[in-house]
């Protein structure tokens, strides 16, 4: 086996120094009837080769020549070249949690370098070293938020991604939360303040928290200025999810309306799609909280000689410390995925976070135009939309991306499953960087051949 | 041998083996917001211009909601970051760079090939809504791989959708509740033994159990007896870590499972050191009826400074019809998402988990085989017990008997002797070459040194990594100020943890620093 | 900012910039042969079993010409490489990690995504025999760097064969000579100015030539009238490197390339300068006939520690024909090679050369198109040029005036007043964290150091260097002996060359050492 | 410009301390009439996106799916995926020539592995650190035999690879040197004594080596102790050729015999095919040569604080040293693909070695006794190969080629354009370790169906 090093002569004499004869005698520490008898019921090892072989094959069932419209939360943006050599090096990639900061000041200092993006793209003032992703993000920060305004009951956009949704209700049910959904305007697309504030009654003193993530499942852009006065009015906390992170490039920071917490999904940070994961969740709130927060923060100190170092600090939110007293359950988060977004935004920064989101714009109202105005299909949702929208068809959607399915083209998310009723038609079509002049005019031309 | 002239304190007369450790050039970097210039750039756009380029205010949005420059971010050539993350990546130890025995942790080798493997076009570039033909391979392979981790752990059914151990044990933990409230109850306690992992209560307490602690008898393991001591018909189960985090079998487990069943409470496995039983010991016989599989431990995937990981759970069949959902199954030949088993606890992450980690473990898993897994954690528990037999006779041992995957030391022989501590011990080993292990954990053995070798480590470091301690437990003794002063050596010495603690900096500001 | 306290010697009190060197851990290592023990395995054969396996001798194998065991070589696991090697190269600097300004070896940033495209299918296992419809896209990115890079020389044709600059160098001569032999003439002798590259000699006395020296005129350039001086018919060629090794453009060589023209001796220019030129200056207007052009240095190709490189060659029309096999053409949108062109001075080396360097300056052209090449010669020239400046008030400029991509110093002041040498100033540079420039060469300066920084570098990188020279030439004049015995930090100190050369261990032995 | 940093600002101020007022100024030390006017006349720049997918599609002409059997000189062998990540590391692959060897000991200690690793298998006593390829490492040799025996006259096995051959060729022309071939047998496939007896013969008291290659061009394994003896009865030094690396963890290693000199191509240690290059050359000699030998050469010794180091060493015979009186004018060689073989010999190491040679063999022999058996083919020589073969096909071998194309195999190297008139019908077939048992099947029935 090319991962064991043992070799015959070495177990004897290690067997020898430790007293026993054999490696069995020391399994004698398992009752012999919770033993495994025989071998273990796979298939026996494989050659890197057949391996390679096995895993190639299963990877070219998705066939390398799909144009997928596809974005609702897991986004296809570019990925230079650049970013996976460093990433994978041995140093970071095979190194543990930070726990001797002697030796890891380099994961620790890309670490307080995400924190510090994340700060300034919200406009918050403290964000932690990953989360496990958006919609875990967003379930801890209702735990926080639950924790922080002593309160059990949110108010939450219904254009929250659905999954995010979903989660929320399983996190919700296990400690006894409840949500209120404040369903959003079938018009424009965005949640409007009447319908936060008929959410927030609902709720009544119970209320901690208002939640509107934007750009919305929609592709909507909110009005977080709605939304602050919705939980001002409301005396509730006003929680922001950002499920498109390249978004902040174009459009205003949460924290600059006075957002309490901003939580959300990082992978359009340049994190390839791998079918949903791993990707990297952040977390942003106000320093007055930060004793309340989840998961790993990376603070800045001084070593011995007086040199600036960094570590993992305030752990006495974390488990480790607190046990059944901490702040959150989190141990190993993804901090590999953090550094992934961290040297992305480093390459892009300043000037190409902003050409990279007046792109993805330009790109999806482009296309929301051209398809709006095919016979048959329309753009549903009046609001402005940042690089997804939602387009009605003439059939259902499930038909079409079927039909699509034949030339390799995929246009988009069918909503049905996401919203039900009503949406059986609608597909969630997004055009990110990476969709060519000429890819969308081929989902023109095939929408418009499916039609009939 | 001639002997690392250049270590701090010098080597000692007559050392046997060399230790890695010695003094380097190492190169200082700024943090990547005090790099660059205005007007640099380091990305380039697909296709600029084929799409006119839309005024988002004349989009329709606000103005309000446009934002203004974004101050702060740094402005870098593609150089610029090779050169910054290079430098910082210098600052790191890591697996591939020397012996990383943190108990509990299981840090061993990540084969290269799995990153070869992850960043295939089919694995890469999948998005997890594609229209499920375009799926096959994918799910295949996490169809596969729940198998494997079932038959391997000697249980019903797994999934991997946790994104780590800790979110395993919040959804193991879901699974207990939705089997008890199936059955009309509403159990409130979870039994949890003192030496477990912090994240164990921090679980149990997350969805609103009320943690029971139970003391570890005097043997290092549970006793059956204590269990039924604190069992009442309101425990909900056991989270009950096996082998413990004193790297010891727990024997009773069998008995406890049968004690508990009486209450109808469940036993949770936490299946951290899932490493030292595969293929030697079946959680179906145990009893177990829910365990996490830390992937990124037992199964090799890198731990990446602190995560991706995934929090496999392997279950019993009563607990099966709970899963969270999607359930990937095989219908026919074919491989589909079950968004809708009508027991499930629901969601708990988005999409299908951390994809990309199980992908790596499943290749780990098809490359060892049969035989393979059951070598592998033989050898780790022979290299546990050869470390252990070797390092007995220098370092305190609380509980002196044979143990599975690790085993854990003590400061005493020192801190009595000579005013040592573990934290002094572990900060020399840094100048030793060595990562230290896990120290003050587990908490019922004070001043500990947690060790945990893995079957990827050769004889030879395991030799070299004890004789470093024995060097150290002699330095202590000379001259223990060269301990307490350690590390001598790394990039930055020993670092102020109370100042960041106490007056927290937690980000770089623009005008600030 | 605070300084580099771990740096020894000690900051200088009032830094203004920080340095990159200081101390840190290194990790040694043994060589790989005392690594491993018998029965150790790292690697895996797929489907052994398969075919019956042979037995040499039963194959018809003469019992002598089968091996016995292949003794000394070690076992390992893969991760044991992956130990071994990881640990070797930390102990290298590279571009990656600092400032790499040896001068005339144009250390500038190597794009990743090379690598990433010589890893594509497609061009990783491309075999050079496959039938000519599978190497469409191989030969198309082969046809099109040699039409690039005689636009860019302003020349007429080029070829990618030649393995290195000095490989080139050689076929350029054989280019030549065979010019001569088409007519009838055998001459001798080639013009190779004295500070000329070794190579330049070494490629001309290895075809047959007789080299003649001419030396460099005051300005640093050669004088068209020392190349008269020179001139007979027996001259096949002159040798000139443009820019020159001092950093230098060669004001007269339309002229030079005049007079030569009289006896029909030819313009070799040694082109591994060319990053100065490149968008700047016509190859073809200055009568150049063939120049080699280090794809691993202009066309950014990773070193590699030494290799590979490709040293393409460029040349007039006059020298076409002559060109080695095989010769890639198109035919009506195909690629084909053409192995037999009639003049041909034959094969330079085996297969298309060193294929996938090629590839990689391929896709730096496609990146930096036309604007780009413009733009990094410019850069390259403008940061020699504000080095140069900086630097001089510190010291010894032998050739005052503005220069191409590098500047010529010495140690002129240090040596006279302190006794500190270039060897001494560039081990101590190894302390500040910087690679030393190139140093005693070229030979015309006494105690040389020649400095290249690329146009990669910032402002900033050469503001650090600067400032480390400038305390190395404080230290010199205050503790000259901390200069002398630097480096302190790196894991090696200063190595016995003297003991290498004199007692030659070139090998490890199985029962040695 | 995403490689290049210097921004208005910088330019300014850099231009300020020059004392120019713009970098026009400085491009004034070139003549004006030399200058390039306008802009190259190439394409403008690529986004990084545009690129790859340019090269992928450059790429994707050759079809992943192709089955191939050739070798000639450059072997399909398995690359152990963990290769890659290490010698990309950039400290490996970003640093110079070690010429500053407290800076670069990691090339260093790896070279002197490398040198070690070819002395072990060829069994000679001094190997260099790599050369350009195989073909110009036997041109070297030429030279140095040539130095040492103060002769010019060469006796060559017209089995070498016909590429070494016309490297050969073309060097001896430049160096007035001469090459005498001595043909291989019709039947057998060798060198015979009788042959390399007469070509000496031919060249008189000006012989200065006689140049054996084993395995030889046609795959058939030569006797080394026929070639000793030639050599040693014609007074001339023996070189050794070895363009099938892996075939040394089977073959007894050419310094059993006595050789002067062995050169050679390490591609086959692991190298990707690269369309025939970056490859790996070696050179091995006797101690008693070793300052005639060309290339670069690393050697222990130690630094000031007594640890062990390494160096470049014997520069004395290099041109940057001894100019036009250098041993060679090589200065940048091979040394990363020496590294990859080297990371690649230490994974296979002693028992791999003989495991992959042994299954090399194996596998080849059985394809070539079932070609062999087809109706109209046959194995054209009888001695015994290593993983290649000759095949004598009904049909030209050229259009059996084109046929098998058709089902992407490719069934060898033609060998009329190598070896001419009679081997217009004959392939070179090669089957490593990488061609599984289906793929020799499959090619059996290709064959078989071409042949009416
Ligand atoms: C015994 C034990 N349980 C649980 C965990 C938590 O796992 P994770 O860090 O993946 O959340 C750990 C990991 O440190 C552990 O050692
Ligand atoms: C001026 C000059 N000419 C020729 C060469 C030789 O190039 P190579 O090392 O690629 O053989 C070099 C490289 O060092 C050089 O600087």
């Amino acid at each position: 086996m090319r991962y064991i090093p043992l070799t015959q002569k070495d177990l004897s004499e290690m067997l020898g120094t430790i007293g026993v004869s054999s490696a069995e005698d020391l399994l004698k520490q398992i009752p012999d009837e919770l033993r495994t008898k025989g071998p273990v019921p796979i298939a026996p090892g494989l050659s890197e080769k057949a391996l390679l072989d096995h895993l190639a094959a299963l990877s070219r069932k998705k066939p390398e020549s799909l144009v997928s419209f596809l974005g609702a939360g897991c986004y296809d943006h570019f990925v230079p070249s650049v970013i996976a050599p460093l990433v994978t090096r041995g140093e970071f990639a095979t190194s543990y949690t930070p726990y001797q900061p002697e030796m890891a000041q380099g994961t620790l200092q890309a670490a307080y370098e995400f924190q510090s993006y994340v700060c300034l793209l919200t406009q918050m003032e403290v964000a932690n070293s990953s989360m496990y992703d958006g919609s875990t993000s967003t379930a801890e920060a209702m735990l926080m938020a639950s924790r922080v305004a002593g309160k059990k009951t949110f108010a939450v956009s219904g254009a929250l991604h659905p999954e995010y949704l979903e989660v929320l209700r399983t996190y919700a049910k296990a400690t006894g939360l409840h949500l209120i959904e404040a369903p959003f305007c079938a018009e424009t697309g965005r949640t409007t303040g009447e319908s936060l504030a008929a959410a927030a009654k609902k709720a009544g003193s119970d209320l901690a928290a208002i939640f509107v993530q934007s750009p919305n499942f929609l592709g909507v852009i909110e009005d977080w200025r709605v939304a602050q006065q919705a939980a001002k009015d409301a005396g509730a906390l006003f929680v922001a999810v950002v499920a498109e992170a390249t978004s902040l490039g174009l459009l205003s920071p949460p924290g600059a309306f006075g957002a309490d917490i901003v939580c959300g999904e990082g992978q359009a940070w340049g994190l390839p799609m791998q079918w949903g994961g791993p990707f990297a969740g952040f977390f942003a709130c106000q320093m007055k909280y930060v004793r309340q927060m989840p998961g790993r923060l990376v603070g800045e100190t001084v070593d011995a000689s007086g040199e600036r170092g960094f570590v993992l600090t305030l752990a006495t939110r974390e488990q480790h410390i607190r046990r059944e007293k901490a702040t959150s359950n989190i141990c190993t988060s993804q901090q590999l995925c953090a550094l992934w977004a961290t040297v992305w935004l480093s390459l892009f920064g300043k000037q190409g976070l902003r050409d990279l989101a007046a792109e993805n714009l330009s790109r999806a109202k482009h296309l929301r135009e051209r398809l709006g105005k095919l016979p048959g299909y329309k753009a549903r949702f009046t609001a402005p939309t940042y690089n997804e929208f939602v387009l009605d068809c003439p059939k259902p959607a499930e038909e079409i991306v079927s039909l699509l399915s034949k030339k390799k083209i995929v246009p988009g998310a069918p909503l049905g499953r996401f919203l039900g009723k009503g949406f059986e038609k609608s597909l969630l079509v997004c055009a990110t960087e990476m969709r060519s002049a000429e890819e969308l005019k081929a989902l023109e031309a095939a929408l418009a051949e499916v039609r009939s | 041998m001639s002997g690392g002239r250049r270590q701090i304190g010098g080597p000692p007369k007559e050392r046997r083996l060399r230790i890695p450790g010695t003094a380097g050039l190492a190169l200082e970097e700024s943090l990547v917001f005090e790099r660059g210039s205005p007007g640099r750039v380091g990305y380039s756009l697909p296709e600029t211009g084929t799409v006119p380029v839309a005024d988002p205010k004349a989009a329709g949005l606000e103005s309000h909601l446009v934002r203004g420059e974004l101050s702060g971010l740094p402005e870098l050539t593609e150089f610029d970051v090779v050169r910054h993350f290079t430098r910082l990546s210098t600052w790191n130890y890591s697996i591939d760079a020397g012996f990383f025995p943190l108990g509990s942790c299981t840090m061993k080798y990540n084969p290269k090939v799995h990153e070869r493997i992850a960043q295939m076009e089919g694995f890469a570039n999948g998005h997890p809504y594609l229209p499920e033909e375009f799926c096959q391979g994918a799910l295949e392979a996490m169809y596969e791989l729940c198998r494997m981790l079932a038959k391997i752990s000697d249980l019903a059914a797994a999934t991997v959708l946790p994104a780590a151990g800790a979110h395993g044990e919040l959804t193991g933990l879901l699974l207990i509740r939705a089997y008890h409230e199936k059955k009309g109850r509403k159990k409130k306690k979870v039994l949890v033994p003192d030496s477990a992992h912090g994240t164990n209560p921090a679980s149990a307490a997350l969805v609103g159990f009320e943690v029971v602690s139970i003391p570890t008898a005097s043997k290092g393991v549970l006793d059956v007896k204590d269990v039924e001591k604190a069992l009442s018909d309101d425990v909900a189960c056991i989270m009950l870590t096996n082998p413990n985090t004193l790297g010891l079998f727990e024997r009773d487990i069998g008995k406890i499972a049968k004690v508990l069943d009486q209450v109808d409470a469940r036993l949770y496995c936490d299946g951290a050191n899932f490493n030292a039983l595969m293929g030697q010991a079946s959680m179906g016989k145990m009893g177990v009826d829910v365990s996490q599989i830390n992937l990124h431990k037992t199964f090799s995937t890198p731990h990446g400074g602190g995560g991706p990981g995934s929090g496999a759970l392997v279950v019993s069949d009563k607990l099966a019809p709970f899963l969270p959902t999607p359930i990937v199954k095989k219908d026919g030949g074919k491989f589909r998402l079950d968004y809708s088993p009508p027991d499930s606890i629901g969601r708990v992450k988005g999409f299908w988990g951390n994809y990309g980690i199980a992908l790596r473990a499943y290749a780990y898993i098809l490359t060892l085989g049969a035989e393979g897994i059951k070598k592998a954690s033989e050898t780790a528990i022979v290299n546990a017990n050869y470390l252990r037999a070797k390092l007995k006779k220098t370092y305190h041992l609380p509980f002196d008997q044979p143990c599975m995957h690790e085993a854990v030391f003590s400061d005493k022989n020192q801190k009595d002797a000579t005013g040592v501590t573990t934290l002094d011990i572990a900060k020399r080993l840094i100048d030793k070459g060595f990562h230290p292990p896990t120290i003050y954990f587990p908490l019922v053995v004070p001043g500990a040194l947690m060790i945990e070798p893995t079957e990827s480590e050769t004889k030879n470091a395991i030799d070299q990594f004890v004789q470093a301690l024995e060097e150290i437990d002699q330095e202590a003794r000379e001259n223990p100020q060269l301990v307490k002063d350690a590390p001598h050596l790394p990039f930055r010495r020993r670092l102020d943890e109370t100042k960041a603690a106490r007056s927290p900096k937690l980000r770089w500001e623009p005008n600030g620093s």
